[in-house]
């Protein structure tokens, strides 16, 4: 099947996107939920690394190949580096304030955690 | 084509260059020194973006970074666009932090000097946010404007209810953050582009579902942003856990922003995908402003802490500029920014005045604030004048906002939309015209309350001295005077005029990236200001009875107690605001799901 | 060649699912370092050896260490708050 | 709202949200048929224009070098924001919970090994950063490297070593410093009449380790202010655990 087999990697970043909400809407657990963030965020590292491959393109390095070949996307690469830096600083922060909260609730359980209802 | 402004960068660097520095000297410098420095580099922030203001004001050119100017219709580098809108916002933003950084000067808990240079990232991050012309470099300035958010919003790490505020806000704009690098993602693989002018030119007429999806992302990342119903959930528990001086930056600015780029989308990217649906894509973003007004109007009417009472009007506001980018068109766009300009200021004197309070007398609750602001005259004053402001009334400037948004929508019979201003500024004047009849007159009984106004609130400022010093007063002050100010001398609206012209016109946009020469046309602002008036007067006046009928609900009959009915009536529309993130993560994905079908149903043919 | 990529991709949408079902938290760090490293081998064999470097630092490193020193940090909390009570009681 | 309603209200508007993501991706180019314009006309100008051959870097460090300075900025501001949630706040009170004691102490062999691992980590990890716009690497993936020394010697060494190594008000500064330093090099050529982040530097013979112009120096800043921030942040995450102390409540 082809058509699917083109599509894999789109797929696979529409799944990782569904897992992450899917993750965060059912968690039980503050730590659970920030983990579930970095999976929603994979999604887009496979998105553009999808977006930015060639088939038989090389690595955009051009120590030992001669400029002009061809090669895959560097565009993409360059921002999912700024993406992988994002995810680090987002779960580093959010963990910083889920320690906090249990330390100043004593619970990690987004249940318990409802002093700002309504 | 007049030379790129060499001061475009500087509203970005100065304040980063200041917050690194000042982050050097964190250990070393006590808070006074600490919050002198913050107070400089904020007012040489401002001036630069002054400098740029005056300078493009009537030239506006593009500024590219590294020297990487476009190679024939290729652009290879990033650029900030200097034109009167982006530097007005960079002018705003500057002010903002500013009056913020003045009122909180060695009163506000500064988290052992971590709030100034947070605060200054912030600032960098808003101007970035408003220049940038790369959609790859508006994710990144989003990034960092909503990281330094987080951090900001968690200042007082006291007590746990500030962790769940911005736990929640982190979460819910982080997701939105990684919708809108999806909506890139899909951009950049069919257009290989990355500048906004670029990928609107590549993107042509084509409205596939690709591009409609795409739109769909890209529009409700920034509509999180922008606190539109029903991704606003996080807005209220942020600003409720907020130090005063942050929420003036998230009410006044930050939430437009997220609007702002929302209509960069509409006018500058998708500008002709949707040229041939223009009445119904005005229809889709049409009723996510109505829904938003009346959410955000009747919840800004029902809470009883002050500070989520303000957030809620933010909300209601931020639909009505909404309504204006859906109406499209240059007028209509133009007013969007007067309103938002006075608006800013209009909500940031509001927020610096419930800082007053909440130093003065210990309380944001209505109900224990009840009566306690008898001897608070000017402070009072102020409350009021904040009030007439957010009805619209003369003399503020969101009435001349008003009076252009009303003439476009009149022009293209909806007529219905000056109504719903009235009714949205009616609601949000109300509340706050309630909350200042109960404290500062202490008429009528004991206000009503509610779960989320019991949590008492640690004051923010130290314990032993209770005086309102006067720079606390004078950034409040200055606050309400500054949209009176910019009303009554409307000189410079025809230059907005201009300005929004090129902004809203993808070709303009295109011209300037590629750097041919302009052509801008005669500009006019005829919009009637006498029938505006006498609409913001009504909701006012309206305003004013329906705050009175919630104070007096004892001597009302039953059928008369409209105001305490909308106080406490509304279970319902109060359970979903549940401050579980879970919840919030349901309602971002119901928002996206409908949307992104609307969109698909309805632009695709 | 490319079926091989196309197994890794299915693997790391398999493994994606696995974490986020994981609720037990120490067993899903543990399941993030791998889908890290899975996600770095996805980078290496997609010709992006810059980011593959970066995620395996990152991803299969630096955010398993920083939720499990936040773990640990909140289990030494809860264990001497413990301590405490029993001391005091 | 209920967990089950939640979990199944989501199942509804989360698999209408994946069809329409689905549905929508079938328009994209098929995978492996990258087509833009932006990505080659870098590959095939960066070598000549720039003397870096990793194309990556020569994007990240001088053609994007605006969004790697907002990313930075990201990461210092997330590192004072991890600091300001969990600092001590002024006025309370700690308590001792009991110290770690390094009573457990590794056999000779396994720390006669953690020697040269840490040394190969530090070599690497300069290797990388100084390689940059040569071979995959450069500062971030360096600065992280480094970073994980110390946490090395946490492991086979010692608390204390460990404590010496990162607890260091130095760190903060290094931080800022980086940071402060990637606004000044793209203020110098600013002051010079060029726009900013232009890349001033001479840039020397393609394949040398100091070739490329500021696209070493940027990346230098970069290694040092990611070095320092993920220390600061593991040291932050740690220091109840290794001092011992607990703020009281």
């Amino acid at each position: 099947m082809p058509s699917v087999f083109h599509l894999l990697p789109f797929f696979v970043a529409a799944w990782l996107f569904f897992c992450g909400l899917y993750g965060l809407v059912s968690s039980k657990h503050l730590v659970h939920s920030v983990i579930c963030l970095a999976i929603l965020q994979s999604s887009t590292y496979i998105l553009l690394l999808g977006i930015g491959y060639r088939v038989g393109g090389t690595a955009p390095i051009f120590a030992d190949i001669a400029p002009g070949t061809l090669t895959v996307d560097p565009v993409v690469q360059a921002l999912m580096l700024t993406d992988v830096v994002v995810e680090a600083v987002v779960v580093a922060l959010l963990l910083a304030m889920v320690v906090k909260a249990h330390e100043k609730s004593g619970t990690v359980s987004p249940d318990d955690l409802r002093t700002l209802r309504g | 084509m007049t030379a790129p402004s060499s001061l475009t960068p500087l509203p970005v660097a100065v304040p980063m260059l200041g917050a690194a520095l000042m982050a050097c000297l964190r250990k070393w410098l006590n808070r006074a020194a600490m919050d002198a420095m913050g107070i400089l580099v904020a007012a040489l922030t401002l001036t630069v973006s002054c400098l740029l203001l005056a300078k493009v004001i009537h030239a506006p050119s593009v500024y590219w970074f590294g020297n990487w100017s476009p190679r024939g219709p290729i652009v290879l580098g990033i650029s900030f666009v200097a034109d009167p809108i982006s530097a007005g916002l960079a002018v705003l933003a500057s002010t903002l932090t500013l009056l913020s950084l003045i009122f909180s000067w060695r009163l506000v808990d500064s988290g052992s000097n971590h709030f100034q240079p947070l605060m200054l990232i912030f600032l960098a991050a808003m101007c970035g946010f408003s220049l940038t012309l790369d959609i790859f470099n508006l994710f990144v300035f989003f990034e960092l404007m909503s990281t330094a958010a987080f951090a900001l919003c968690g200042l007082k790490t006291a007590e746990p209810a500030p962790l769940q505020g911005s736990f929640n806000f982190a979460v819910t704009n982080t997701i939105a953050a990684f919708l809108v690098l999806t909506g890139i993602a899909l951009l950049y693989s069919i257009t290989g582009a990355l500048n906004m002018a670029q990928i609107g030119l590549a993107i042509g007429i084509r409205h596939d579902p690709l591009v409609l999806f795409a739109f769909t992302l890209l529009t409700c990342g920034f509509l999180t942003k922008g606190a539109v119903v029903p991704f606003h959930f996080w807005l209220p528990d942020a600003h409720a856990v907020a130090p005063t001086p942050v929420c003036v930056l998230f009410s006044g600015l930050m939430v437009q922003l997220g609007l702002v780029a929302v209509a960069r989308l509409r006018f500058v990217v998708f500008a002709q995908t949707f040229a041939a649906h223009e009445g119904r894509l005005r229809a889709i973003l049409l009723s996510l402003g109505l829904m938003t007004i009346l959410v955000g109007g009747v919840m800004c009417y029902s809470e009883h802490h002050l500070k989520r009472m303000l957030a809620f009007s933010t909300i209601c506001h931020a639909g009505m500029m909404l309504l204006a980018i859906a109406l499209g068109g240059p007028l209509a766009f133009a007013a969007m920014l007067v309103y938002l300009l006075g608006h800013a200021f209009i909500k940031g004197g509001l927020f610096l005045t419930s800082g007053i309070l909440l130093h003065r007398l210990r309380a944001i609750g209505e109900r224990s604030l009840f009566a306690k602001g008898k001897d608070l005259k000017w402070t009072a004053a102020l409350w009021f004048s904040g009030a007439l402001g957010l009805a619209a009334a003369p003399p503020f400037l969101l009435m001349t906002g008003e009076a252009g948004i009303s003439k476009t929508a009149e022009e293209m019979g909806k007529a219905w939309i000056p109504w719903l201003f009235m009714v949205g500024g009616g609601l949000t004047s109300a509340a706050v015209l309630r909350v200042g009849m109960h404290t500062f007159f202490g008429w009528g009984t004991e206000p009503i309350t509610d779960e989320a106004a019991q949590i008492g609130e640690l004051p923010e400022t130290a314990n032993e001295d209770q005086r309102i010093f006067w720079y606390q007063f004078a950034p409040a002050a200055l606050c309400i005077a500054i949209p009176i100010v910019l009303a009554v001398m409307p000189g410079w609206l025809s230059i907005l005029r201009e300005a929004s012209t090129i902004f809203t016109q993808q070709s303009a946009m295109a011209q300037l990236v590629y750097g041919n020469a302009m052509t801008t046309r005669p500009p006019g602002w005829s919009a009637s200001l006498i029938s505006a008036a006498v609409r913001g007067s009504a909701a006012f006046l309206a305003a004013i009875l329906l705050a009175l009928t919630s104070i007096f609900r004892m001597k009302l009959r039953r059928a008369l107690r409209v105001g305490a009915f909308l106080e406490s009536g509304l279970h319902p529309l109060r359970v979903l605001q549940s401050g579980h993130p879970g919840d919030y993560v349901l309602w971002l994905t119901f928002g996206l799901a409908m949307i992104g079908t609307a969109n698909l149903i309805l632009l695709r043919s | 060649m490319i079926w091989i990529g196309a197994g890794l991709l299915v693997l790391v949408a398999v493994s994606g699912w696995g974490v986020v079902r994981t609720r037990d938290v120490t067993s899903q760090v543990i399941a993030l370092g791998f889908y890290g490293v899975l996600m770095a081998l996805v980078f290496f064999f997609f010709q992006a050896p810059d980011v593959a470097l970066s995620q395996i630092t990152v991803g299969a490193v630096a955010l398993p260490l920083m939720v499990m020193l936040a773990i640990s940090r909140m289990k030494f909390r809860a264990a001497s708050q413990r301590d405490k009570g029993e001391r005091d009681a | 709202m209920p967990e089950a309603t939640r979990t199944r209200l989501f199942l509804v508007f989360g698999g209408v949200f994946l069809l329409l993501f689905c549905y929508s991706v079938m328009d994209l180019p098929p995978w492996g048929d990258y087509r833009g314009p932006y990505g080659d006309v870098i590959a095939r100008v960066g070598v000549y224009e720039r003397h870096a051959t990793d194309a990556v870097n020569a994007i990240n460090y001088d053609y994007r070098a605006f969004d790697t300075l907002g990313e930075e900025f990201i990461l210092f501001t997330a590192v004072l924001g991890v600091m300001m949630l969990l600092r001590r706040e002024e006025g309370t009170a700690t308590r001792d919970a009991g110290k770690v004691k390094d009573a457990m102490r590794l056999s000779t062999s396994v720390r006669t090994a953690a020697m040269p691992t840490i040394l190969l980590t530090v070599v690497f990890g300069f290797y990388i950063g100084l390689h940059g716009q040569l071979t995959p690497g450069g500062g971030f993936q360096a600065g992280v490297i480094l970073a994980s020394v110390p946490f090395l010697l946490y492991i086979c060494e010692n608390t204390e070593s460990f404590r010496r190594v990162t607890s260091h008000t130095c760190l903060e500064v290094i931080e800022a410093s980086g940071a402060g330093a990637y606004v000044l090099i793209g203020l110098a050529p600013f002051v010079m009449g060029m726009p900013f982040l232009t890349n001033f530097l001479p840039l020397g013979t393609t394949g040398d380790v100091f070739s490329s112009g500021t696209i070493a120096l940027i990346s230098a800043c970069v290694g040092f202010e990611v070095t320092a921030a993920f220390l600061l942040v593991g040291y932050t995450y740690l220091q109840e655990i290794i001092t011992g102390e607990i703020t009281e409540e």
